[in-house]
């Protein structure tokens, strides 16, 4: 330690220096690369809608940050933080929003739709709940095979009322599975707040009806996600079955870019960006000494410069070309058929 | 005589509906005061009341198996699906529990699921799909797709008013793309199971509804001026149950016949309408009857690959341009 | 009373000598009445598979004795005591089994799959979880137009895990409907233990999730389950909202007339055997002084003329005729075309 | 060389498959001790363990769901749905995440969903359905319904060693009804994509699939006798890829085309081959391509009901005659 710092309190969670700044660096890369989503998103770069997580950046990257290489997790449309923890690249990102030809679904997916194995993330479809019973699967190979990975899969407070979730998480807990969920309590549900919704306070309590443990976190409290997460997930490795875990948040923003918010109360909106959790995570790093401004703002700029790079590299990305449309709607036949009147 | 969108003839349908007939009530994703994802049920709530207009978990097949209990009950659910995408989660209820209630017990089910379907709109392969094949081939369940302003009303009022089932598919392209001048205060009521005949001609017909109805007219026009052949367009408006006869008599006058819909072309119902032409017309036949229709595929994200994927008015005039030359 | 019986003790939950004996009725009716069907169905008179109730007749008897009129019920393929209590005849149930023209659904389905919304009834379909949702819908017409009705759904510890169930049950419990929804912890679903379906030990813990009002109560103690439904069902009346009411109990029989009951252990049955829930019924009677064993034989002697006079009745009506095989499919047009190849 | 049912058959093939490859695991209600409601799984518990043949709760979105999980991660599940009734409650899943999960996003999900189909069984509007419509409709799906012995064992083989995910259907009234010796140790596959020609004939051709295929015959057998005409039959096998070259070889070798399902006839797959044949075989045809089908009701329960509402052999021979004599 330099004299001069504050002398630094023993980190928690058995993480060291690097890994706090490690998160740091992924909490500003999410929320860095959605601005400049949104700007695309304004110059009309972006092809369909803009989701964002402003405001649950930290839930996202503290629990993915929990995992393991060789774990695999599944996001939800805001999870976009987690998969940039498990290795996914901005421009992947960047290139997906813009229907890029170069981006990892070749253009047919949309956003964060997207998937590496080896990384250990598989992108979501659409459909609400349908994650979880796919992640149970996977977990299932896990147990299959006897390796000690894990699954964890994000699933909204809306999406808790969705008949996948219910038979999926059901279907881990009594196979014992290794499997993470986690709820986000962001409050709503594109306009539904959580209580038309669900007539529990706390979602935490859906896991007594499977029988597996449920715990609550202030989800904005980048640490204790960390360590909540890391319990479940090192207790779903060794044999302890299935976890949830809800992560108390809120959605600073619409449901998408294009929604106008009526629904939410301004002043909520407000006490939420005073919990913001990146600020929040700061704080704390500087108030325990564990770094001060100088560093992160080395990181900042690391983001900035990554970021910058990101969209050059691909901005002038073409569009997939026609060739590519028919391919691979089965592994064989190689390709679907062009159609008589469209041939050339 | 004010000019309304596709989007919003809709909406007043509904709104006369549940003014005119206490037991109507809208259920489902956000309707209530956002007023549904593409505001299709917008001031309903204000107006009409929480009861009557209900914000409703994410539970598709619960929103359709409730609004079939109320239904038993003598209300008139509307139900919402916020993309028709999502409609595959209530599949079970709708084919099993829903169509065959009057068949297999006696029980009287009015009620109407209607979404936004379709694609151009760059919405990938989870919000653009056309449902239909998956429904039409389940006896029990009537299937409505508007092409225009008028029907788009017509049918939302014909469907609320009917004593069955009624999937009715709304094509999001369209929502604010067409409008039309609609008498205030007509009653305007599209009956189920009869096609019109959007365009006439004598030598080709074209079987086709919702938003590739346009595709079509575009494409019958080009050839129009540029062949000087004359294309009738029949807009089938329900597709179930089917207006045989319109489709028939069609055929029989013209001799040529081409089904376009944006749906994918193995198991689209495209198949039907050619089974049912050859069955009820095949003497009159001068050609195959031929099919524009999506690639096999999903529906991709990028506009290039939707674009190519999905069928084109150029498809429809390249398809009328050999059956013609036949 | 009179001279030289036992003195009567107080009735319970509120009924009189009148409903005990009626309750009596109805649990004979059942079990006779499966016995009659058990018979038809060795003479191969009935045309498809037999479902018993053997030992559940107490909770499905009990639990619809504490509706009301107006109120309505949906039962599973094991409750058909909850059927004649609300009013379906035994004649109605030989006639379905035994696929006949005459019966209530006109011998297009099997069993008890049949309704009567005035009595009070909706039969289920096969898909299990579906009549949650429906009910749900039912009894959210009883609340929109503020009829003090109440809707009650019965479920199988199998049927928990069917996604339909849970979207049902959470929309009722959100909207606050008036619904009682039981569910008939039996031991299996088919020949899975309940062990291998969900991964808690009591299934009433499943309302904590739904945040409604859970309890279990012994299935094979006819006033018991009588009084728990009655709280909930009256709770449901007044505005008090759904509750889950698991009933403990017990499948002699095995999944079907056909079912060779190899993973189902000989003791337990025996065991179950030792808790018959009309052994005890009687026994609770005459032990109170409630009933004594004449009057008890008297309505054993009227179920058996009855169910000799409704076997009689039906066994010779004829199969339906194929003129009704296409009708009703719609309300309009009435009737399914007749193919082509069929013309006369 | 022992002589095998249909059932038994689908048996030996998973069982070879389960031997041959450990990446084959079993999932589904009551599959375990019990073997399967139809006993199909009989004795796999005993021999491979609890940890390949699975017993599940009642979920069959979580099975189809857990099954393409685990394909992703190399697995070879192979789901059994009780009746394949209850496929229609993971409608969602197989048609939206399963069947894309190549196209969209490169993923290989090679799992097999198979189930007992068909009527005639006395089940009633929930125990006899044919599902194959509903899949067959959307891109990704493979489908295959046996209606062999043979093929029975040679298309579960090549379903579990295909890398695309396939519905199989079985034919629940086939499973004790039909025999055939099958060479103990043959490593018996019916390659996936290919009809076969049941039976040859040169004035009209039977295309149809699944239990079809022996009332087709036996209607053959008596048109042969009866009136002297020869009647080819196709067996499909393979629904999905269809096997448009031997449907239309046949055709244009007999220029009469009968389609036959046990689906109902408004949107089964008749309709798609009937648009198949037309489009790529109008010049041979001498007469309009017809189908016998099922009505479209639900199946009604009663005997008498059921065998009106199904099609039937004397269906066949009197829609075969009509087509003839065209
Ligand atoms: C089965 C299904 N129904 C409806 C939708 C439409 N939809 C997309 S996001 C959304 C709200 C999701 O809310 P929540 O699960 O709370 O996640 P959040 O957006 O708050 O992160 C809805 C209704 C969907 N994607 N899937
Ligand atoms: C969705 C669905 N999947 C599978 C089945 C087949 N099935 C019929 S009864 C049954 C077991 C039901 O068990 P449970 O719910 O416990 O009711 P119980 O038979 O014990 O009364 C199964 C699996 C079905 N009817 N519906
Ligand atoms: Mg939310
Ligand atoms: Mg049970």
């Amino acid at each position: 330690m330099t004299a001069g710092t504050v002398p630094a309190s023993t980190i928690p969670a058995g993480l060291n220096r690097e890994q706090l700044l490690e998160i740091y660096y992924f909490l500003r890369l999410t929320r860095s690369l959605e601005e400049r989503l949104v700007n695309l998103y304004r110059q009309s770069k972006v092809i369909g809608g803009l989701y964002r997580s402003l405001g649950q950046e930290g839930e996202s990257v503290a629990s993915a940050y929990a995992l393991r290489p060789g774990d695999i997790l599944s996001p939800l449309i805001r999870n976009l933080g987690s998969m940039l923890v498990r290795g996914a690249k901005p421009v992947e990102v960047l290139r997906q929003y813009m229907a890029k030809a170069t981006s990892p679904t070749k253009g047919r997916e949309l956003n964060i739709h997207f998937n590496d194995l080896q990384l250990g993330y598989l992108g979501q479809i659409s459909h609400l709940g349908d994650m979880v019973p796919v992640m149970a699967g996977i977990a299932l190979s896990f147990k299959l095979r006897k390796e000690t990975r894990v699954g964890l899969v994000y699933v909204g407070d809306g999406a808790t009322s969705a008949g996948a979730f219910h038979e999926g998480i059901n279907f881990a807990a009594v196979q014992h599975l290794p499997l993470v969920v986690i709820v986000e309590h962001n409050g709503f549900s594109y306009s539904t707040p959580t209580s038309r919704q669900t007539a529990v306070e706390r979602l935490a309590v859906k896991a007594k009806g499977y029988g597996i443990p449920g715990v609550t976190v202030d989800g904005n409290d980048v640490l204790a996600v960390y360590e909540v997460t890391r319990d479940a997930v090192e207790r779903a490795r060794v044999g302890g079955g299935t976890t949830l875990i809800e992560v108390v948040t809120y959605r600073r923003k619409g449901h998408a870019e294009h929604d106008d918010q009526r629904y939410q109360s301004k002043d909520e909106i407000a006490k939420w960006e005073g919990n913001d959790p990146v600020d929040r995570y700061v704080e704390t790093l500087q108030k325990n000494g564990w770094a001060d401004s100088t560093i992160l703002a080395a990181i900042d700029a690391r983001v900035t410069g990554q970021l910058d790079q990101a969209v050059a590299e691909c901005e002038n990305d073409p569009l997939p070309s026609i060739d590519t449309a028919l391919t691979e709607v089965f592994a064989n036949p190689p390709s679907a058929e062009r159609l008589w009147f469209r041939d050339a | 005589m004010p000019e309304l969108t596709y989007l919003e003839a809709l909406r007043q349908g509904m709104w006369e509906e549940m003014a005119r007939d206490e037991r109507v009530f809208i259920l489902g994703e956000d309707v209530g005061i956002y007023g549904g994802a593409f505001k299709v049920t917008e001031g309903f709530f204000e107006k009409f009341g929480a009861s009557r207009v209900i914000d409703t978990p994410i539970s598709e097949a619960a929103i359709v198996g409730a609004a079939a209990g109320a239904a038993h009950m003598g209300l008139r659910p509307v139900a919402e699906m916020q993309f028709i995408d999502f409609i595959s989660c209530a599949y079970d209820m709708l084919t099993n529990y829903v169509a065959t209630a009057r068949y297999r017990a006696g029980l009287s089910t009015p009620i109407v699921v209607r979404g936004p379907s379709g694609g151009f709109v760059r919405g990938g392969p989870f919000h653009s799909q056309m449902p239909e094949a998956a429904f039409f081939h389940t006896p029990g369940l009537k299937l409505v797709a508007p092409a225009t302003v008028r029907d788009a009303k017509g049918l939302i009022k014909a469907a609320i008013r009917d004593d069955d089932p009624v999937i009715y598919l709304e094509h999001k392209f369209l929502y604010r793309r067409i409008k039309e001048n609609i008498p205030e205060g007509e009653d305007i009521i599209t009956p189920i199971g009869k096609a019109r005949i959007a365009r006439e001609g004598k030598d080709l017909t074209i079987v086709t509804y919702s938003a590739m109805v346009w595709k079509s007219l575009e494409a019958a026009e080009q050839i129009e001026k540029e062949d000087g052949a004359s294309v009738e367009v029949i807009d089938l408006r329900t597709l179930l149950p089917m207006d045989d006869a319109a489709i028939i008599a069609s055929v029989k006058k013209t001799n040529r016949a081409l089904v376009v819909h944006e749906d994918t072309r193995t198991g689209g119902i495209a198949g039907e309408i050619i089974a049912r032409i050859n069955e009820q017309a095949f003497e009159w036949l001068d050609a195959p009857v031929m099919r524009v229709t999506a690639h096999d595929t999903p529906i991709p994200y990028a506009p290039t690959l939707e674009d190519f994927v999905l069928p084109q008015a150029q498809d429809v005039v390249k398809a009328a341009r050999w059956l013609l030359a036949y």
